[in-house]
């Protein structure tokens, strides 16, 4: 059958809208059903969660047309999530963006404007223009950018050379602060290195899982999947599972059990206690590896500062360690009993006492897995740190089957957000601003005049330090005026809309600009938007939740004018001069980089543009595009990667530990876990044999801490900002369901996903229900002390929550549940809690 | 032969085109107002009666239910909702009131089809007609009633039924049946006249006994005046009704229309230039004030 | 024979002739009529009645066609059947996969039934039976290849017991597990959720007339476990003890797994009751 | 060149009428659904300037009996009218 490509188009139109109709055509066109010959098959780390299951994408004249998961893939051999099923249509929603858009009113930007399509000369001089003035007048805090853990690596450690050393400000977060600041915090302080010491082969290792506040049924599927086929097929293995709710790990629960929100801190607590009353804890291991300390309590919630909450607080946000003994640090759990605990959780005595049984039994290997339940927490690091508290005493860690493991909720929250150091005080590879010979380093790599980087506390321009939170109130407060969201949907996510995020992105002081591939909350919210060409559309890199690395090609083209977020940050460095940012007595250090743009120091320093542009070409002889080299004339990717690698192998490295294989050897592996040194990955840190790190005859060795010695902290159980009362009666738990990605900016635009699960609806207690004459499917308002939403009752479904608690998930854009929440945080790793709060509802 | 073509110039002569169409009109409005209240809801929104012809629930009070469908329902073993008994009884009682053929001329949307065959077979001047008996709609009756008991389908004569179907199909949704609408109409065109209303159809036979004891009917009051023009012969779809009331006289009949296959259309009214026809009560038999008349009309026909 | 009685001879032969072509013409369209209602009266499978809904037969018997339940139907899932359609002229019905039955607490279509033809019996709407999902096509549904999709089990009202996932092991990845979805008759009702939620062109889970979707065992035949599960114990006199010779180290667990040799080398310096070495305090030695 | 498909949904009943209705309009074809009252419908134009699928499609809004229309698919392509008709195989 001959056919015009007019004429196939539009039969693919046809299909599309009768397949999302419903509605069955008498005659369908053969054009729609096509054979799979000339599709070009290559790989990719999925777009979504931090399990990081590889897939390969089918290419056909320059369209994804198939996918399938990757069978050689260790993560997933083969399998995806529903999510995954349906990857291609993710770069396919029919209103992407392909323009720059800006708001305008008669030929010129205005913040009450129109948007109106521009050239991205346009777009970038106006952007250039008010980020040149607001860090002028403002300082380092006047401008800032929120990326994301969805970034790729050189994205996340581009933006931060533009950050750091261009504008010379740390005003640069990823949303990574409000899903994994929390666990970063503690493993710093705990073990001095970040991310988890094992890695997903104790899934097939341990006998007893035990999930904290981590919905893995939905929200690792894959991992969830490996799970229960542990449990199914190794005699004698258990599941734990805590949550403030029930939900789906609850079908594969041996011990199930739903507490009351924030008493995780006792429950965790209780069982150390019951640990070192039953002296089954692991004497040799602890005299050997670990150190007891403890930190201030009575910390506050993160608020502004005006909030009597914070008033009252005695040690607001403080938490330097003070070293105790083992004795004090046993007698300040000792309050926790197996009473005390059950009394405070809600928890029944047996399933704790079981609880406690699996983790104090040396023959039973236990690991641990939590997510968002312990990271946006109002005490995340201490919570983080009493569960690594129970491992380290019982020498259960860093040893297959025995792990405390963090796991991360983005694809690249590893990957980009942490390990090349997009937060306000990090650079690359765990270096911290904090330290001045940390920043000597970074510009050294980096070529730059010392004193380039501003420091956390800079001798001249004072404390730079700004993280997400109090980037959207220093917009509110007109103290930052340009704010560039990238590759996440802040408006949608941030917690507190209606008194914060909302009032600050339209402070008509204020610039906000928003990267995007469509039109979501954030863009309608900002005064620019920038088409952003995703996932397989560049050239990329994820890291996962267990280390590993995983490389991509650029499998198609993105549409019409869209770009790259690479791109985008190293165009606009073109478009800033030195003079613009840097004072003259800096330049003066470095005369040659004067008069030339941050694009020259920054990317063209002969490093970064060292390799030359090449035919991107797979095993096979397939031929790849790469935008960005074309655009910017050198192998963009490569050299960015191969600069970050110096600060794990240049001379005089501070801190080592992140090693990464070569930037070739990724295209070819499906993953390497670092540190990679001789090639080699590393499964579990810090255990000898494992890691390269660890001598010989050490046995363990956390070689982060400089004596090697992990750190156990003691933290009181300490209740959360906004309990229900009288006015508010319930607690507000949200999070995401199976069928969605975050914000729902792309699976809501898979018409499959939207079909199965199409709007948020809020699940509680049958009972909780009733009193308030609401019934299954009924329309409820909820309403908490900053706004209000409407959505659907949900009594019988996925998720039951026990009465006093109702759970909404926030994919939903029209029901934008944030507007509820409270801009709590935890007060040491500045994440959000988004699990807490109080609301009431009544009849819509 | 009559020319059927100028039929009813002579009354439009006489009475004026609205007075002459009085009784056509109002049908028209009742069967077109009918349909439009059923659709007022799926079109506008605006829900005063839901359901069909069939059954209905009318400002979410008023239940009707159509006997004759029910009746095969009962037929076939069912036991109805209170809400259907009700609505039957409300439904009899007011056929049995005013005519069970009232349905035909009055509801019935087929009856626009037909009508407009009948009216196009006289413009045309089609004249050929099959013999088919006027008493076949009570073997279909019959058969309808019978085929519950007996077949596997249930009510099988809803599986056909021209009259439901196309009210269904206006209000639901048509599907094929217009097939089945325009075999009626070229049936009642080319092959018989009144061929369906007046010969065929079971609902039109079970209202017309329904209706047998009916209070409200014809009656050719001033049926003196009579000038034998023929022309509510021509446009009547149950001709035969009318021989007795208008020329029983001699036979000792009385004026009043008693034939249950009337179905009250009043065009008889519209069409007698001499306005010997009005509506009446079954038992009003007044005819001495145009007698005088009447007289002189005779006369001048003998 | 007078004139008169020759016209009445004629008049009767022609009134009898006329009837019995009459009756013949009737009896012929009675006759086709009842061969139209029985082809009529089957249904493709994918139709499905409205909750309550008597048994087909039944149904066409007491469904007058009158359109009231499709109107009150909140949702607006039931149509009628058109003339041409494959299904009975006028009758209710709905196709699960554009639009399945939302499970309505009031059945509000079955109030509006005048004639019971949806059962007004039917009282809650989780003991309807429209009919019965089948997972059909157990080669396509992702589920079976060990994917994490389960929207069927997601969507489903009657949660967790008109479909449950039966987990196995993934035999083909050796580390995963399959969550396969598994219908249970005594609880799904057929509102066909899962057949429009599912997420593959063709959906793989489909709702049928229960008579289609249901086998039926042979009468005959129990299943013993569960014989005895009902009754409580051993339908017959239970098992003797049995006694085996064995050798040391040996046993033999006669309702649980067989032979069991103690593997020697298997053991470690702890006690199987874990309090046992929690309260040891070998530690402190 | 501009290809859309979009879904129009139709006062019940109405499906047919409005479907005739429709493909009065430039560039617009009628794909079926009128039984649904969901008409599966395309707009093309040829280029930028002649009479472009926006217009069309703010037109389509404005046709009686139409309650909404809902956007599914779009293709927009620099090729020239040429290119899109030749063959592919």
């Amino acid at each position: 059958m001959k056919l015009t490509r007019r004429e196939f188009i539009k039969s693919n139109a046809v299909a599309a809208a009768a397949s999302v109709a419903g509605v069955a055509l008498p005659v369908m066109n053969a054009a729609a059903v096509e054979a799979d010959d000339g599709i070009r098959w290559d790989k990719a780390a999925c777009r979504y969660c931090g399990t990081g299951c590889s897939v390969l994408m089918g290419v056909k004249d320059g369209k994804v047309v198939a996918c399938q998961g990757d069978p050689d893939a260790p993560v997933n051999r083969g399998l995806n999530c529903i999510k995954g099923y349906f990857l291609p249509k993710i770069l396919y929603g029919k209103d992407r963006l392909t323009k720059p858009l800006m708001r305008k009113k008669n030929g010129k930007f205005a913040k009450d404007g129109k948007f109106e399509a521009v050239s991205w000369d346009e777009a970038f001089k106006t952007m250039a223009e008010k980020w040149v003035a607001a860090r002028k007048a403002k300082g380092p805090k006047g401008i800032g950018m929120f990326g994301s853990g969805q970034w790729t690596v050189w994205e996340g450690y581009a933006a931060s050379k533009l950050l750091k050393a261009g504008f010379r400000s740390n005003s640069l977060e990823p949303n990574a602060r409000h899903c994994m600041a929390s666990a970063v915090g503690a493993f710093m302080r705990g073990f001095g290195i970040d991310e988890p010491m094992g890695c997903y082969d104790d899934l097939e290792h341990a006998d007893v899982f035990v999930l904290w506040g981590a919905n893995m049924a939905e929200m690792h599927p894959i991992l969830w999947s490996r799970l229960t086929d542990t449990r199914l097929t190794k005699p004698g293995c258990e599941v734990h599972v805590l949550s403030t709710y029930e939900h789906r790990c609850y079908e594969l629960a041996d011990n199930g059990m739903v507490f009351e929100p924030q008493t995780d801190l006792a429950i965790l607590n209780y069982i150390a206690n019951y640990i070192i009353q039953n002296k089954a804890y692991n004497k040799a291991f602890i005299d050997k590896h670990v150190n007891f300390t403890k930190t201030p309590t009575d910390i506050g919630y993160g608020l502004r500062g005006t909030d009597p909450r914070e008033k009252a607080a005695k040690n607001r946000a403080k938490g330097k360690l003070a070293k105790i003994s083992f004795a004090e640090y046993a007698k300040s759990v000792e309050p926790y009993t197996l009473e005390y605990a059950a009394k405070l959780s809600k928890v029944p005595k047996d399933k704790l006492l079981k609880l406690a049984k699996v983790y104090a039994d040396p023959n039973k290997k236990v690991s641990s897995y939590w997510t968002m339940g312990f990271n946006q927490h109002t005490r995340g690091v201490w919570v983080n740190g009493l569960c690594y508290n129970v491992h380290l005493l019982m020498g259960k860690i860093s040893e297959p089957g025995n792990s405390p493991f963090s796991l991360t909720g983005q694809p690249s929250a590893c990957g980009t957000a942490r390990e090349v150091g997009t937060f306000t005080h990090r650079l690359p590879a765990d270096l911290v601003v904090k330290k001045d010979a940390h920043c000597e380093f970074a510009e050294k790599v980096w070529k730059l005049p010392e004193g380039a980087i501003p420091r956390a506390n800079d001798p001249i321009l004072g404390k730079t330090l700004i993280h997400a939170v109090a980037m959207h109130r220093a917009l509110n407060d007109g103290k930052m005026n340009c704010f560039w969201v990238m590759c996440n949907n802040n408006m949608q996510a941030a917690a507190n809309m209606n008194d914060e995020s909302y009032p600050g992105w339209r402070n008509p002081d204020n610039f906000i600009a928003v990267s995007d591939p469509y039109p979501t909350v954030s863009a309608q919210a900002a005064d620019l938007i920038l088409p952003t060409a995703m996932w397989i559309e560049k050239e990329g890199a994820y890291g996962n939740a267990e280390r590993r690395t995983q490389f991509w090609r650029q499998q198609v083209a993105a549409p019409g004018e869209a770009k790259s977020d690479l791109w985008q940050i190293m165009e606009f460095a073109k478009y800033v001069k030195v003079e613009d940012v840097w004072p003259a007595d800096l330049i003066a250090k470095k005369p040659a980089y004067a008069g030339k743009t941050l694009y020259d120091v920054l990317y063209a320093n002969g490093q970064v543009d060292k390799f030359p542009a090449e035919q991107v070409t797979d095993s096979r002889g397939d031929k790849y595009d790469n935008d960005e080299s074309a655009h910017f004339g050198f192998y963009v990717q490569k050299g960015l990667f191969e600069e970050y690698r110096l600060f794990n192998s240049a001379k005089g490295v501070p801190k080592k530990g992140h090693e990464m294989a070569e930037f070739d050897a990724y295209h070819k592996a499906r993953g390497i876990r670092w540190p990679v040194i001789d090639g080699k990955e590393t499964l579990w840190r810090f255990r000898e044999g494992y890691d390269p790190h660890v001598a010989k005859g050490e046995g363990v060795r956390f070689y982060g801490k400089p004596d090697g010695r992990a750190n156990i902290i003691t933290a009181p159980y300490e209740p959360a900002a906004e309990p229900p009362d009288k006015a508010f009666d319930l607690w507000l738990c949200t999070g995401r369901v199976l069928e969605h990605w975050h914000s729902g900016s792309m699976t809501q635009r898979v018409p499959e996903l939207h079909r199965a699960v199409p709007d948020a609806v809020v699940y509680m207690h049958p009972k909780d229900a009733k009193k308030r004459r609401l019934r299954n499917g009924a329309l409820a308002k909820i309403s908490s002390r900053r706004g209000e939403i409407v959505c659907k009752v949900d009594t019988k479904g996925r998720n039951k929550p026990p009465e006093g608690l109702v759970f909404i998930p926030w994919f939903d854009a029209g029901r934008l549940v944030n507007k509820l929440t409270l801009d709590q945080t935890d007060p040491l790793s500045k994440e959000t809690d988004y699990k807490k709060c109080a609301v009431k509802i009544t009849r819509a | 032969m009559l020319d059927l073509t100028t039929l009813g110039d002579d009354a439009i002569a006489t009475k004026g085109w609205y007075k002459s169409h009085k009784h056509l009109i109002l049908r028209r409005f009742s069967q077109l107002g009918i349909l439009a209240l059923f659709l007022a809801g799926p079109w506008f929104g605006i829900w005063i009666v839901k359901g069909s012809l069939a059954s209905s629930l009318t400002l979410d009070v008023l239940p009707l239910t159509d006997p004759y469908v029910l009746l095969q329902a009962g037929l076939s073993g069912v036991v109805p909702e209170t809400a259907a008994i009700i609505g039957v009884i409300i439904v009899l009682a007011f056929y049995f009131l005013v005519g069970g053929r009232v349905y035909c001329s009055w509801v019935c949307p087929v009856n626009m089809v037909t009508d407009l065959a009948a009216w196009l077979r006289r413009k045309l001047g089609i004249r050929t007609t099959s013999q088919i008996s006027r008493s076949t709609r009570y073997w279909m009756l019959a058969l309808t009633l019978i085929l519950p008991l007996v077949a596997a389908g249930g009510i099988v004569w809803e599986l056909v039924n021209p009259v439901s179907m196309m009210f269904r199909g206006i209000v639901f949704g048509m599907g094929a049946a217009w097939l089945m609408i325009a075999g009626i109409f070229l049936f009642d065109l080319l092959v018989a006249k009144h061929g369906w209303c007046g010969h065929i159809c079971p609902v039109g036979a079970f209202y017309s006994l329904v209706g047998s004891k009916s209070l409200l009917k014809v009656n050719a009051v001033r049926r003196q005046a009579c000038n034998d023009c023929m022309a509510c012969y021509l446009v009547c779809p149950e001709p035969q009704v009318i021989k007795p009331a208008l020329m029983g006289e001699k036979q000792g009949l009385g004026p009043v229309i008693l034939s249950s296959d009337c179905t009250n259309c009043g065009r008889c009214i519209d069409i007698c230039a001499k306005e010997v026809f009005s509506y009446g009560g079954r038992h009003a038999i007044k005819i001495d004030e145009c007698k005088g008349e009447g007289e002189i009309n005779r006369g001048a026909r003998v | 024979m007078s004139e008169t009685e020759r016209k009445n001879e004629i008049n009767r032969r022609r009134f009898l002739g006329n009837m019995l072509k009459t009756a013949c013409g009737v009896g012929l369209v009675g006759l086709g009529l009842g061969a139209y209602s029985k082809r009529a009266s089957s249904m493709p499978a994918n139709y499905i009645r409205p909750p309550g809904a008597l048994p087909e037969e039944d149904f066409l018997g007491a469904c007058i066609r009158c359109g009231l339940c499709v109107r009150d139907c909140p949702y607006d899932i039931l149509l009628l059947g058109e003339v041409g359609d494959e299904v009975a002229t006028g009758t209710p019905y709905f196709i699960a996969r554009t639009g399945p039955c939302e499970m309505c607490e009031d059945i509000p279509c079955v109030a509006a039934c005048p004639t019971n033809a949806l059962d007004h019996d039917l009282k809650a709407i989780e003991d309807s039976r429209m009919g019965l999902a089948v997972v059909i096509d157990q080669e396509n549904c992702i589920a079976f290849h060990g994917l994490r999709c389960e929207v069927c089990f997601n969507v489903c009202p009657i949660r967790n017991r008109a479909i449950s996932l039966a987990m196995q092991h993934n035999a083909r990845s050796g580390k995963h597990a399959l969550f396969i979805p598994v219908v249970h008759s005594d609880a799904c009702t057929g509102c066909g959720l899962c057949e429009r939620a599912c997420i593959l062109e063709e959906a793989a889970i489909k709702i049928f007339p229960t008579h289609l979707a249901k086998g039926k065992p042979g009468k005959h035949y129990r299943l013993g476990w569960k014989e005895k599960e009902k009754a409580g114990e051993s339908l017959v006199t239970p098992d003797a003890e049995h006694r085996y010779h064995l050798p040391e180290g040996v046993r033999y667990d006669l309702q649980g797994e067989g032979l069991i040799i103690e593997d020697e080398a298997m053991e470690t310096p702890f006690s199987s009751n874990p309090l046992d070495t929690l309260n040891s305090g070998f530690l402190d030695r | 060149m501009n290809i859309c498909s979009l879904i129009v949904h139709t006062k019940p009943t109405l499906g047919p009428r409005v479907s005739v209705r429709l493909q009065t309009l430039r560039g617009v074809e009628v794909h079926g659904g009128s039984k649904e009252d969901k008409l599966i419908v395309t707009v093309e134009d040829k280029g930028e300037t002649d009479s472009p699928v926006s217009d069309t499609m703010n037109a389509l809004r404005d046709v009686e009996g139409v309650v909404s229309t809902i956007l599914i698919y779009h293709y927009g392509g620099e090729e020239s009218l040429e290119e899109m008709n030749r063959e592919i195989n």
